[in-house]
């Protein structure tokens, strides 16, 4: 796949933290990454890893305080967004950037419909835009997502659909302002497994079809695998492996990736033979001094305890955070 | 079939949820059937898996089972013996032999007691001495692999997992001899999940179980129960060994069911099923009498609109509920 | 559920309630030491009608029995006869509902205005500076007790500067306007608004901070609503059928404070009368004042009710 | 390997057990404000304990000679009030009075709420009919029902109580009832069910403790409008009755001599305002420190938002 | 204001729907608020007393306060001309009789009633309008007889044998003994008023709603009346006396008892006089440029002693608890010298004072041990009823707990309960309440009618106000005597008798006399004070 070009997102060094009474805990630290035309990026990671943190630093919706932007870039087309003060990401948000969360029907104001939260929408991002024309686009954009019978939808609140419309309709509003770059939180947590293949396959086809760069965060293999071109692991706040989907997937470099790949129920294997990743996550409020995942890797060495290993790259597109990952120990 | 070897019974339970609205003129606002006369049996010391998305009733039956919810109509037999018919009293004393385990492990511990004191309570129920019910406790916890210094803790102290380990503990405090597991790793993360799962099945080899085991994720399923029964809208479709059913899936449901299931490796599959993937919650009923799928499924027919489909028995231990099964096949 | 409907629903559900009140007004004569019907008639009552009123009620008939014939006679909007002025309650009565009620409507007016721009200026800023003021004038507010509040107002307000009229609803001599009426009614109006204020405040301001944080909020920011669209339009519409509802809870609190500032501002009302009720024994007019004030609360948050009823998306 | 063979400790040791006790403590020491406050309140219940030995004077001594003089006289901090008695003594004696009439209805009232909220919450039918009976007493306002018992069972500091308790039931009952509602949706009481444990030890010992929570928050913030409630009706002259110093009734008695001297009737209602600020300020930092929902803010990281 | 009045019509027809009167009463809250006054307002004073007043039936009312408005709606026979200030002993001058005789015996009186006098309803004032009124106030089986009266009046009719029309406009009434203060009797009120009611208007509206619509002759007429608000009388044009035609409009009677806010209230120019501004005012308010008037009153505090109270019933404990009140003090420092100490059952202003009588000595030693002698060296427990007050009562919470310390100090431990005046008054008829031991009110007045209410066993409960149960028959025969004494001094030296059993007895004590003040804005003039509980109103006039 070509990643010719600039890249539409260039994330570096990113670093986000939250003050709590014990301390700040830095839950995104020093993530780096680009997005490219095309690319369909999945962020993989366990709870409390910071994926959702990133996501939302992505698009500066961190609420501060008590969360604070601690340092790095956030470039969007050669533009810093960290710079820029909360009316200029108004214009970015929304117009460059557009985001779907995992709890679809929350997403949506209970108190008004479908159609003026749509509406609503065009017409603050294009104030010329009459109330017909955005009607009009609005339509189009709920056609798209696969309602045939867009009266009705328009003309719902959001508690009389379902969670899986829903999630379509927030698509909908988020492609109608035919955003630059499109972050999906999660987005098919919360359905269904039909439900989700839905939306997942409408989001593949739309960065097929006009080459949308996307960021999916998930927990989920199978998600990844779907739609995914490229993916990033996270755990304990930190990047731990990137790459591409089939590469990363088929030899993960990260003992964390292998083990996490293996633990994925597999049918085919009897139970027995499941194997699991011991211990339980890292607290960020006190994280491990060295690798993060130094205390529940079998492989671990005294330098994994003591030092972060860095993030570098070990061939074409491949990023990795482990001091093992070129002396084959990892395998 | 050998119909001693049957630890539970379940014949023909339905439940109908009726929301009221109304303080005075109470009177049905909508009334939903979590669980449609479903029968099914569950051999001492099998897993039987049940699976189905969210609304399917599977839930409800697993709770029926237990008694926590009671059934409109229909017999639970236990071990023989039907536990509707039973007194409190009674039933009571039965509960020693049926547990369950929740699937928000947190939730399921009463947050204001420590662990040692959420274990202990099955036992001083059924009026342990504090001091055995204690060294109970620790056996337990040791049991499902947890520190038995550290139980004067309380729940939130712990991991999810290893408050799903606490609930196992105390599950098995009363010895049961069958355990309810609803979607007991749905809530923990993928590294845990196989954790929890190891465990159980350790268990239920060690201790001589039975597992009705309610989960969404059919890989689950197939991995980890013997049979598998499919439910949809309260109404089982299909049973069979969880091989037979994920590798050959008979109804129609199942299939596309089966269809939207992402794998790790690669597999495309489910962009075709996502294509004529129902959106389930809001999918309405062709007509009340007819097929519970007939709305969506792609092999339907007349007869499909017409009359409910029973449940039939196809190649020895399968049972269908599917038109396109009920005649001799051709 | 249409508006109508509800409304009409809710007024058959506010029938038992209201018939709850009367049986615990009837039931609190019980709680006075000493013969009823002496209490009733009061101390200067003759023997003969003495002798009728216990017939009348049946004293020595069961306690249904004489709730019935109470509420027989409650029905036909007779409370009884005040004792200290030998007149029916109903007509004593009317008059002063009539005037608390303008006082209440002048303090649920300061209660909502406030309530809601203390809460649009302090909730989008949880946590800041603004934010802190407002909490700590709510809790401020919340704190002071209505009685002291309304006598440091009238000191510095009435006698000190000399701003506002002390004292009564109306010029004596020369009565009448609108603002004159407006003029006396502010001082006690924003006494017994007071600590409302503060209800209000602090509810609707936690719900909005609520509302806030929910990921609808998060969604229309990601879809580049302005902070003023997102605070105005959808967290102020979804805060309103709380802010309505705790708004018509404040009737009652109202009716609380009111009894207060209607001493203090010789405003009067209800609560005047009520006080004077008090201090007189006058067991029929305290019971008349508690049944009517009760009616109307039912009625205040029925009104609420429908408010917020007509407020919610998924009724309709 | 396997997880049998193999014991985990807790994710990460904790110094402490975590009794309520314990995020009351972190919840109060770690607000300034809420310190304040508790020490107002502390230092309140220490002078009503020991107001015969602090207090300059005893409350009803009078010295006729120096009535209505202000604050300053010489011996007499606060001044005198209008029966030449030293103020500052009767806020010190007041302050017995005053404290008790505002906790007392509010503990006694929650004694009889809690079961009953509980016990309703389990049995539908019967939470029906108390809930009923409560929305009826809801149908009055709060003060205007306490002021109507009082007013018929006859002016005192006993009738005050039992009217303060009646009044107060209704709102705490609510407060248990829905808290008790919502707790027995949870997996935990399903589980105790499944463990056969008996309805009422359900109730009263597995439900209780969480239950208890919501209804000592609500209390604490309750105390603070108890204790203006209870100073308005001695101030009604439906409490305390003269000459025995309390807070509402000296207001009151200060209220005639506004004009000439209005340190009478200021300084009691300050201390009325300032107690009642300090229970409001503790009663919020209570409920910030018992509400699961946000008490663990105070001791452990929450995550993000998301949580991922 | 237009809607209130339209309220109260509304709603005074009997059992009105209150559901409609509810209705229309918040229709008119939210639409009504603008109506424009009702009434002119020229030449309007607005007068504040200290509590509200009670029924506007002379022959059932009751206070000071409410007297000193119908004695300007109602007359007499006679009057007191009460113009003159209050160093002036008050003359007795005709009103509704333009003269009259008094038989030899001194028992009969006939009224030669004036002519072309008219009811403010019109109805003609003659002896068949006297008869009605007295049927009314005395004939038990009269169709319009006001029960209450002969419980209130009885120290005014106890004499009473008959009356007559002698002719269209002459009256007789005949007494069964001589009654020296009869007409100066005829003058008073406050407990019932012997004076003149329409009797077409008592026709009309019947006894119970005759009040809401007081019909007389007097120079005020009943113009409207909120209760708990306000109560306004104007000027009757057509008056009989052209030299009392009043010189305002109206007068706005308002009853407010919080005395804080009666003063704010005249400071504020809300009101233009108030009765009784508490004595720890006046400087601040002639700092504010009111007028403070003040004058002899017939005023003074008397206590009742429950004779049933099983710690009263001993003579001494009575005598200690007289010996434990520092009368000296409490006139000095409660009352800043606006009072001086009262000792005995004689007032000021009434007949057979003395300055200088004195029924005990201030000596708490010496109450102390009287109480032990009686068997309570450690005191008791009792209780106090006591009244808000009335009619130029101030503070009367502050003398309570005054008396409350004072009996503390010798061991006596009182609770005080207090009242509303009115309700005080009901329950004063029926006697002091078991477990109450001491009462107070203030009284006196002009005339000893008021012993005649207090001390004999007619008034035992439940007949006001001998509500002490003093059971004293001698007393009643003392009484009489003093009513038919012949000259001053002869009824003098009954009351001292009365008096001195009284103190012997000790059943009741007073102590201090208090002059009556009223503050004045200055644009007030003519107002004139009178050495009596009420005074007339005909003059005072606004500029």
């Amino acid at each position: 796949m070509e990643n010719a070009g600039q890249p539409v997102l260039k994330v570096r060094n990113l670093r986000t933290g939250f003050a709590t009474p014990a301390g700040t805990v830095v839950a995104v630290d020093n993530v780096s990454f680009d997005l490219h035309r095309n690319d369909v990026l999945a962020i993989i990671g366990e709870s409390g890893s910071g994926k959702t943190v990133t996501a939302l630093s992505l698009i500066k919706l961190i609420s501060t305080p008590p969360g604070r932007y601690l340092g790095g870039s956030i470039e969007v087309e050669g533009t810093d967004i960290l710079q820029l003060d909360e009316a200029a990401m108004e214009s970015v948000r929304g117009r460059q950037i557009g985001m779907i969360f995992q709890n679809p029907r929350a997403s949506l104001d209970p108190s008004f419909t479908i159609e003026f939260q749509l509406i609503e929408t065009l017409m603050h991002h294009d104030p010329s835009l009459t109330r017909a024309a955005a009607l009009d686009v609005a339509t189009r954009s709920l056609q798209e997502v696969g309602f045939p019978d867009t009266a009705r939808v328009l003309a719902s609140y959001p508690h009389q659909l379902s969670g899986g419309m829903c999630q379509r309709i927030g698509l909908a509003m988020v492609l109608a302002c035919d955003p630059k770059l499109l972050i999906a939180d999660e987005p098919t947590t919360a359905l269904d497994v039909g439900v989700q293949a839905k939306i997942l396959l409408l989001l593949k086809k739309r960065s097929r079809e006009t080459g949308l760069p996307i960021i999916i965060i998930t927990h989920d293999m199978g998600v990844v695998r779907a739609i995914a071109t490229r993916v990033l692991v996270m755990y304990g706040g930190h990047v731990q492996e990137e790459g591409e989907v089939d590469d990363v997937l088929s030899s993960p470099r990260h003992p964390y990736t292998q083990a996490l790949i293996r633990s994925i129920p597999d049918p085919d294997q009897a139970i027995e033979e499941i194997s699991f990743i011991k211990g339980e996550p890292p607290n960020l409020l006190s994280p491990p001094k060295g690798c993060r995942f130094a205390p529940r890797c079998d492989r671990a060495v005294a330098l994994c305890h003591a030092t972060v290993p860095e993030w570098r790259g070990i061939g074409e597109g491949r990023m990795v955070r482990c001091h093992l990952a070129e002396t084959g120990a990892a395998q | 079939m050998n119909a001693q070897k049957n630890l539970i019974d379940v014949r023909g339970v339905s439940k109908t949820f009726t929301v009221k609205s109304g303080t005075f003129f109470r009177k049905a606002a909508a009334s939903t059937k979590a669980v449609n006369n479903v029968s099914l049996t569950i051999r001492k010391g099998e897993i039987l898996g049940c699976v189905g998305g969210s609304g399917s009733g599977k839930s409800t039956l697993g709770r029926m089972i237990m008694r926590l919810i009671e059934p409109d109509d229909g017999a639970i037999l236990f071990d023989g013996t039907d536990l509707r018919t039973l007194s409190p009293e009674a039933m009571r004393q039965y509960r020693k032999r049926l547990q369950i385990v929740f699937q928000d492990p947190l939730q399921s511990l009463n947050p204001r007691r420590t662990v040692a004191e959420n274990i202990a309570r099955p036992l001083m129920n059924f009026g342990t001495s504090p001091a055995v019910a204690n060294r109970r406790v620790d056996e337990l916890l040791e049991l499902v692999g947890l520190d038995p210094r550290q139980s004067y803790r309380y729940p939130h102290e712990y991991s999810g997992g290893q408050c799903q380990r606490i609930a196992i503990a105390r599950a098995l405090a009363l010895e049961p001899e069958f355990l309810f597991l609803d979607e007991p790793v749905s809530a923990l993360d993928v590294s845990i999940q196989a954790q929890i799962l190891n465990l159980l099945s350790e268990l239920q080899k060690k201790l001589d179980l039975t597992f009705l085991f309610v989960s969404h994720d059919l890989k689950i399923v197939k991995q980890f129960c013997d049979r598998t029964v499919v439910m949809y809208r309260g109404c089982m479709l299909e049973t069979g060994t969880s091989e037979e059913v994920y590798r050959d899936p008979k109804h129609p449901f199942t299939r596309d069911f089966l269809g939207t299931v992402l794998h790790v490796r690669k597999d495309s599959r489910w962009e075709q099923a996502a294509e004529r993937a129902e959106d389930l919650e809001s999918a309405t009923r062709q007509s009340e009498a007819g097929c519970i799928y007939a709305g969506t499924c792609a092999d339907r027919f007349q007869r499909c609109r017409e009359a409910a489909p029973a449940l039939t028995e196809i190649e020895g231990a399968r049972h269908v509920a599917c038109h396109l099964y009920s005649q001799p096949k051709q | 559920m249409s508006i109508l409907s509800f409304a009409g629903t809710r007024l058959l559900y506010a029938i038992p309630v209201l018939l709850g009140v009367t049986v615990i007004v009837f039931m609190a004569l019980q709680l006075v030491p000493g013969d009823i019907a002496l209490t009733l008639l009061g101390r200067m009552a003759t023997q003969e009608q003495l002798v009728a009123l216990r017939q009348e009620l049946g004293l020595d008939r069961s306690l249904v029995v004489q709730y019935l014939g109470w509420l027989a006679s409650l029905l036909q909007g007779d409370i009884g006869h005040s004792i200290s002025q030998q007149l029916p309650v109903t007509q004593i009565l009317m008059p002063k509902i009539g005037n608390s009620l303008i006082l209440m409507a002048g303090s649920l007016f300061f209660v909502l205005t406030f309530g809601f721009i203390l809460s649009v200026l302090s909730a989008p800023r949880f946590r800041q500076l603004t934010d802190k003021l407002v909490v700590g004038l709510t809790l401020v507010l919340a704190s002071l007790p209505v009685f002291w509040l309304g006598i440091v107002l009238l000191y510095f307000f009435g006698f000190k500067w000399k701003l506002f009229p002390i004292s009564g609803m109306y010029n004596m001599v020369n009565p009448g306007g609108f603002g004159q009426l407006l003029h006396h009614m502010i001082l006690p109006a924003i006494a017994t608004a007071s600590s409302s204020i503060a209800v209000v405040t602090r509810v609707t301001r936690s719900r909005m901070i609520d509302v806030l944080g929910q990921p609808y909020i998060l969604a229309a920011r990601a879809r580049g609503l302005s902070r003023h669209k997102i605070v105005l339009r959808h967290a102020v519409r979804n805060t309103l059928p709380t802010f309505a509802n705790i708004g018509g809870l404040q009737i009652g609190y109202l009716f609380g404070s009111v009894i207060f500032t209607e001493i203090i501002f010789n405003w009067p009302g209800v609560g005047l009368l009520l006080f004077d009720a008090i201090l007189q024994r006058d067991v029929p007019v305290i019971q008349g004042c508690v049944l009517i004030v009760a009616l109307v609360f039912v009625l205040g948050n029925l009104m609420s009710d429908v408010i917020v009823h007509a407020l919610d998306p998924k009724q309709r | 390997m396997t997880a049998v063979s193999e014991t985990i400790a807790p994710a990460k040791p904790m110094p402490q057990r975590r009794t309520n006790l314990y995020f009351v403590w972190c919840g109060v020491l770690g607000d300034p404000v809420a310190r304040v406050a508790a020490a107002i309140i502390i230092l309140l219940v220490l002078m009503a304990i020991f107001a015969p030995w602090i207090a300059p004077f005893p409350p009803n001594e009078a010295n006729p000679a120096l009535r209505l003089m202000p604050p300053g006289t010489e011996g007499h901090l606060l001044g005198l009030d209008n029966q030449g008695r030293d103020i500052l003594s009767r806020i010190i004696h007041g302050s017995q009075l005053t404290l008790i009439s505002g906790i007392l209805p509010v503990i006694l009232g929650a004694a009889i709420s809690i079961p009953l909220g509980l016990i309703g919450a389990w049995y539908p039918r019967l939470g029906e009919v108390i809930m009923r009976v409560m929305d009826v007493l809801f149908a009055f306002p709060m003060a205007l029902l306490a002021i109507m018992l009082a007013a018929l069972m006859g002016p005192g500091l006993v009738n005050m109580m039992i009217a303060l308790v009646i009044t107060l039931v209704p709102y705490n009952t609510r407060v248990v009832y829905a808290a008790a509602r919502q707790e027995r949706e949870l997996a935990y009481v399903e589980a105790s069910r499944a463990m056969a444990t008996p309805d009422l030890k359900i109730l009263f010992v597995e439900m209780l403790p969480n239950v208890v929570a919501a209804s000592i928050v609500y209390s604490c913030t309750i105390v603070g409008a108890v204790v203006i409630t209870a100073a308005g009706l001695s101030f009604l002259g439906l409490g305390v009755q003269p000459p025995i110093a309390e807070w509402g009734i000296m207001t009151s008695e200060g209220r005639s001599f506004v004009f000439v001297a209005p340190h009478i009737a200021a300084i009691p209602g300050l201390a009325i305002t300032l107690l009642v600020m300090a229970f409001n300020l503790l009663g919020d930092s209570l409920r910030d420190s018992l509400d699961p929902k946000t008490r663990l803010t105070l001791v452990k990281h929450r995550p993000g938002p998301g949580g991922g | 204001m237009e809607m209130r009045l339209l309220a109260y019509r509304m709603t005074s027809r009997k059992r009105a729907g209150f559901g409609t009167a509810a209705a229309t009463a918040l229709a008119l809250v939210l639409g009504g608020v603008a109506t424009a006054p009702a009434f002119a307002a020229e030449n309007t004073i607005v007068f504040a007393v200290e509590s509200d007043f009670s029924r506007l039936d002379p022959h059932a009312s009751r206070t000071w306060n409410t007297f000193k408005v119908l004695r300007h709606i109602f007359e007499s026979f006679v009057e007191e001309d009460l113009t003159k200030g209050p160093d002036v002993a008050p003359e007795i001058v005709p009103a509704l009789a333009e003269k009259w005789d008094v038989s030899q015996d001194g028992k009969s009186y006939t009224f030669h009633l004036r002519k072309d006098v008219k009811f403010h309803d019109g109805t003609p004032w003659n002896a068949e309008a006297a008869k009605f009124n007295l049927d009314r106030m005395t004939k038990k089986d009269f169709e319009f007889h006001q029960k209450l009266s002969p419980g209130l009046m009885g120290w005014m009719w106890q004499d009473l044998d008959n009356y007559e029309v002698v002719d269209e406009y002459t009256f007789k009434i005949n007494l069964k003994q001589p009654n020296s203060e009869f007409l100066r009797r005829l003058t008073s009120g406050g407990s019932g008023a012997p004076r003149m009611i329409s009797p077409t208007a008592v026709k009309t509206f019947g006894n119970d709603a005759i009040e809401q619509h007081p019909v007389g002759t007097g120079p005020f007429k009943f113009a409207e009346r909120v209760v708990g608000e306000k109560l306004v009388i104007a000027r009757n044009d057509d008056y009989w006396d052209p030299a009392r035609k009043p010189k305002v409009d109206q007068i706005v009677l308002r009853g407010i008892p919080e005395v804080a806010t009666r003063e704010l209230a005249l400071v504020s120019g809300e009101v233009d006089v108030i009765g009784t501004p508490s004595p720890d005012s006046l400087e601040f308010l002639k700092a504010q440029g009111v007028e403070i008037l003040s004058g002899k009153s017939p005023m003074f505090y008397l206590m009742w002693i429950n004779m049933k109270d099983p710690h009263f019933k001993d003579v001494r404990v009575r005598k200690a608890m007289c010996m434990a009140i520092n009368r000296d003090d409490m006139a000095k420092y409660q009352r800043k010298g606006l009072a001086t100490p009262a000792y005995g059952v004689l007032n000021p202003e009434g007949p057979g004072y003395d300055p200088a009588y004195k029924d005990c000595e201030y000596d708490p030693e010496g109450a102390k041990k009287l109480l032990a002698e009686a068997g309570y060296p450690d005191g008791f427990e009792t209780r106090m009823d006591w009244t808000f007050g009335a009619g130029a009562d101030v503070n009367t919470k502050g003398d309570a707990e005054w008396l409350q310390r004072d009996f503390e100090k010798v061991g006596i431990k009182a609770s005080i309960e207090m009242f509303d005046n009115n309700t005080f008054w009901d329950m004063m008829s029926n006697g002091m309440r078991e477990g109450t031991g001491l009462t107070s009110a203030s009284w006196g007045d002009s005339t000893f009618a008021w012993l005649d209410q207090v001390v004999p066993t007619t008034a035992l409960p439940p007949n006001c106000c001998n509500s002490g149960y003093y059971d004293n028959a001698k007393l009643d025969q003392l009484l009489a005597e003093a009513r038919g004494a012949a000259s001053k001094e002869g009824m003098d030296a009954k009351l001292h008798e009365v008096r001195d059993v009284i103190a012997g007895d000790m059943a009741f004590t007073s102590y201090y006399t208090a002059s009556s003040v009223y503050a004045v804005r200055p644009d007030v003039k003519g107002f004139v004070l009178s050495p009596r509980h009420w005074f007339d109103l005909t003059t005072i006039s606004k500029q």
